[in-house]
């Protein structure tokens, strides 16, 4: 993706509100003027820890309006847990807006959204683009269970059309979101997606199969979150990383990779152009 | 040793012919060649940057996971990502002439004459004002053995680096030996300038559920505030055992973590994965170590230096 | 390997002729002799105790601080106070028969004669149903250096124990080395019949306020779970270097912090400073085990033991 | 001091209530009846760390009434920068009771109670079980300055005499608590003080001078709390570690001495057994 001009900074934020979307899924609303103003849809911060001693956490910007940004916080580990934990009034100082976001334009005026898991974070802001952009948005979305389905109902008050898919079949279909049948019906001009590697990876393929231009946010351990640490690499198409060319014109294996920073030439990458 | 304080303490140090304006850089690896943190801090109002390591031939560096969160911790397994020496000087070097701080080249190597070789082409660049050698890689010619965790082979690499240039050369030493003090006694007889104390502890994190190392790499090296105890002991040891000035390094967030450096003898500090936690870190210790200056009525760094290890020998820094 | 499971996994091992009911023992300088953690856990449901380590002579021990918390860690520098060999028979030994777990002597010296000293008295009796070797005491004989970070001088403590007793012998190793490996070969070589694996990391932490190191030692012994990493990384260099038991240990807290220490190799796990986060530690840590060989429906140790370590030597533990 | 007859356990507690006592002191009320019902004056308990990754924090016990106990902190660090944090309803678990308390009987009717900083938490119960014998009580209570005094009014109100003292005179006395004039000439029956080390020193020489018994409650850097590690330690004079006994026999320098734990033979150690 080429970069986009944001300059990044460290912003003081304090908790405006919190809500519990879900068992262990958390939404903070944070006060944060400029980072509202400046965030375009799939670009992240890093969460500065409140007592120090650990790395920041990459989050994506789940939503921006007026002088609020908010996070959707998954628990996994330490760091989500003790974001999590705070609460109304605390403060939290986030670097960003970071990395590279969707190409909206690429996108088309048919697109299909796919999330798995809290990969719905990093989807809104640009469901919302889309919208005012007058496209037409499905967006499909999978997760464990029923429970861990959140704000899906966000996403139909903006007009999208909802598919949803659970592992256990307790909301919508039983299994993978890339199963959906009419993923491999419905005509996309675009495809945009944001979850684990796995399901990304059956992104990739269905959008290969369908010959479906696909922008994939990924996600991977971070760091630094700015290009500094070389910790957070993906493979991509040697020639791709130079000139970007769909679709590819040799075959996958002969082809030549390059180690890419998904903080810094991503998060967001042509599905096309990893060389996974 | 107290004197009066003038309005403003001196922070501003030398190491050998080079002459830092603050005691605080970026260190190797954790700090892009400084660019990547312009936007955080001032690149004027830090010590200098060292550029991540460069090797004779390009290097793809390890798969993923390069990078695992432990408790107060950071385990790394990068594998020395870098174009090689030859397309690093095409593409790269020219861009560091910019730079408003120090910029220090970092030398990786596989054997001796690497080190001779990628040192002798990187620092006959002006844009480069020193060279640290990174000498804990495996050393294929000799089981996996580190040239960091065997004097001899410290010695050797250290020696044919020096054959090469005349411009400052520090040599970085590994905390994975028992006597940290006998290697840097050879390593300053070998001809180094100074010694950054220390590179990363070897360490593994498992994953229990995929039943394998979390690494791609399967082993990597521990940073961060998890290894700092380790770190000052090391610079405690080695400001005892040799006179050339130390760049302390291990889990400095803080200037109270920098200063329990500089108070065991190191004259200035590498800051990585503090970078990760704050990316103003270096900025914000180095206001804080002025700040602990003016409080104690010193003027320079000279009066804080080894002052909490009665054995350190003595090694002025300021200019 | 996957075999059905039962109603219940066993979780018993054996190391030698000794047999531990669980894979989880107090650590040695931790645990006290077990009495202290009684109010917080049923002693019958840990596999054992290491007691603290006993020298020949009394020893009083260090000044204080003996204790500086670091991040995710801690720094320690008892000084092995002890009331020595002979008031430790007389005073001490009768009443750890009432223990419902296993007794496990650790024996610290100075010399070769020292460990050969307090291991046949201590061995001798009853009481202790086996013998940790302490070997990470200076050596007075060979300029500081300490048993454990020379083969050589390993090998001989090893020896010396191992002649003045039958019972299990564990000698613990380590983690401030570059080679731990060569360590640990040399020690079964010499007739270990287990290793516990690791130590802590050498580490200092300085009160800039003071200017003086906080420990009344200066330097000791970092523990918890900031030197995990290193202690997992050096289990899984040690399965693959020697087929006899390991015992890992540093930085436990939980089961799957255990577990990270048996995937790579470690038959049992000792819990030191994770009794000070909570005391609870030790059966938290072996229930979680179960509950994880139940889910993977797995039915024995065995089934885990080196799991994650394609290099492992096969030690079979399940009893 | 005798051991006391008490049987620690983990408490599972819930915050009910928070008070910012003055600016970084924070007193933490706890639902724990059993804890409460358990606990004696100079009791202490370990505060598990939340999320683990720390050692538990040692912290005497405040107040103790029906179902519940009371901690102060101040926050000179990052656990008790963690447990200050804490919001009402938080979990926090606890064990204790642990350590041998005060001597109530030794202390006789007339009693001087020396508090200070922190020293103060230890000694509020003790206030209450002297007023509930009868014993007159006075409090020599010091601190940083008139912001750190904490509660002396608290101590008024159960009918103690207080008389306070501050490092920069914003409030009582200007200088240390031991420096109190009226310490050199009151007539006491006993002395019971808690506070920095420094401090008790000065404490156990006013004691000697003033052939007064004095009971003093240490503070060290704990680990384990319960006798187990052995890095709490005071040299102890070796007679009186078998045998106390006032005064002491020989002069100082030529009795031996033992190191005792200060977590389990106290935190509270007659100041004449113990050879600093
Ligand atoms: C660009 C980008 C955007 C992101 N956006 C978001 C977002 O909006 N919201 C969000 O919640 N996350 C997001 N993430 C992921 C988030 O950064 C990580 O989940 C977070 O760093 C985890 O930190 P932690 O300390 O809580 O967990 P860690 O301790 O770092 O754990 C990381 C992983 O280890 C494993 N793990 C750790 N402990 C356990 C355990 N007890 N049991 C099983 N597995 C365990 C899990 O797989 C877990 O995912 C994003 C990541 C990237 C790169
Ligand atoms: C029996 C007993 C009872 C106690 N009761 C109480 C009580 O009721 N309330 C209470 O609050 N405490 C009490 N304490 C003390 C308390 O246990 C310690 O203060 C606590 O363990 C500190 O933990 P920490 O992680 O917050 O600080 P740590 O990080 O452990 O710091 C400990 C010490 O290091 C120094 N230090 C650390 N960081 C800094 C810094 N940035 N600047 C300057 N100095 C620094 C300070 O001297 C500090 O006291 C008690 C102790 C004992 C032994
Ligand atoms: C992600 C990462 C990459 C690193 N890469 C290098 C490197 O290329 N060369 C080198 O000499 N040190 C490298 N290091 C080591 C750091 O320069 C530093 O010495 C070490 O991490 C200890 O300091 P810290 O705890 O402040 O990070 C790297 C460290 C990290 C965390
Ligand atoms: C306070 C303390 C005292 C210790 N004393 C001893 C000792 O006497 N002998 C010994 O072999 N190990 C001793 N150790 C090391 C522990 O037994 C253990 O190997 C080490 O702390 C790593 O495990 P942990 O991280 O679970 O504590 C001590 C550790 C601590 C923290
Ligand atoms: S996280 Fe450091 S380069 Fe991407
Ligand atoms: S704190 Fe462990 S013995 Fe006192």
């Amino acid at each position: 993706m080429p970069v986009l001009e944001t300059s990044p900074s460290v912003h003081a934020t304090s908790v405006t509100d919190r809500r519990e979307a879900a068992p262990g899924v958390v939404i903070l609303g944070l006060d944060a003027p400029a980072l509202a103003a400046a965030v375009r849809p799939g670009q992240f911060v890093m969460a500065l820890p409140v007592g120090g001693e650990r790395v920041a956490t990459a989050l994506a910007i789940y939503e921006a309006s007026g002088r609020r940004v908010s996070l959707m916080l998954v628990v996994v580990g330490h760091r989500t847990a003790e974001l999590a934990a705070l609460t109304v009034g605390a403060r939290l100082e986030v670097a960003g807006p970071l990395g590279n976001g969707f190409e909206l334009d690429a996108l088309g005026a048919e697109v299909a959204l796919l999330a798995g898991g809290v990969g719905i974070a990093s989807l809104y802001l640009l469901a919302e683009a889309l919208r005012a952009s007058g496209a037409r948005t499905s967006l499909y979305y999978g997760a464990r269970d029923a429970d861990a389905l959140v704000d899906a109902e966000r996403f139909e008050a903006l007009g999208a059309r909802v598919v949803l898919a659970t592992d256990d079949g307790s909301r919508g279909l039983r299994g993978f979101v890339t199963d959906i049948p009419e993923l491999s019906t419905k005509t996309f001009e675009g495809i945009a997606a944001c979850g684990p590697s796995s399901m990304l990876r059956a992104v990739a393929r269905l959008a290969e199969r369908r010959e479906i231009r696909a922008q994939l946010s990924l996600e991977e351990t971070f760091a630094c979150g700015v290009g500094a640490c070389w910790g957070c690499v993906v493979p991509l198409d040697r020639a791709s990383a130079q000139a970007p060319a769909f679709p590819p014109a040799s075959p996958r294996e002969e082809r030549a990779y390059v180690h890419a920073r998904i903080c810094t030439e991503g998060p967001v990458f042509w599905a096309h152009e990893l060389r996974w | 040793m107290v004197r009066l304080a003038p309005s403003e303490p001196d922070l501003s140090i030398r190491i050998g012919t080079l002459r830092l304006a603050f005691p605080t850089l970026g260190a190797s690896g954790c700090y892009g060649s400084g660019a990547e943190y312009a936007p955080f801090v001032d690149l004027a109002h830090i010590g200098g940057v060292v550029l991540k390591s460069v090797t004779r031939e390009p290097r793809l560096g390890n798969g993923t996971p390069r990078l695992v969160p432990t408790p107060s911790g950071l385990l790394n397994a990068i594998g020395l990502q870098n174009p090689g020496i030859d397309a690093y000087l095409r593409n790269d070097v020219a861009k560091f002439a910019a730079r408003p701080c120090a910029v220090i080249g970092s030398v990786a190597g596989f054997s001796v004459d690497d080190y001779a070789y990628v040192t002798d082409r990187l620092a006959a660049r002006d844009e480069i004002d020193a060279i640290e050698l990174n000498i804990s890689c495996p050393n294929v010619g000799s089981e996996g053995e580190t040239f960091a965790c065997d004097p001899r082979l410290a010695g050797a690499a250290t020696r044919a680096a020096r054959a090469a240039t005349r411009k400052p050369l520090i040599v970085k030493l590994s905390p994975n030996v028992t006597d940290i003090a006998s290697i840097a006694r050879e390593v300053e007889g070998a001809g180094a300038d100074a010694l950054a104390v220390v590179n990363t502890v070897r360490g593994m994190s498992i994953d229990v559920d995929r039943l394998e190392p979390r690494l791609g790499n399967e082993s990597g090296g521990l940073s961060g505030p998890a290894i700092r105890p380790i770190a000052v002991l090391a610079v405690w040891e080695v400001a005892r055992a040799v006179a050339i000035p130390i760049i302390g390094q291990g889990g400095i967030e803080t200037a109270r973590d920098a200063l329990e450096f500089i108070l065991a003898g190191a004259s200035a500090v590498c800051i990585g994965t503090g970078n990760f936690t704050d990316p103003r870190a270096p900025v914000r210790v180095a206001d804080g170590i002025r700040e602990y200056l003016i409080a104690r009525k010193w003027v320079s760094l000279d009066d804080a230096v080894g002052r909490a290890n009665p054995g350190a020998r003595l090694r002025p820094v300021a200019p």
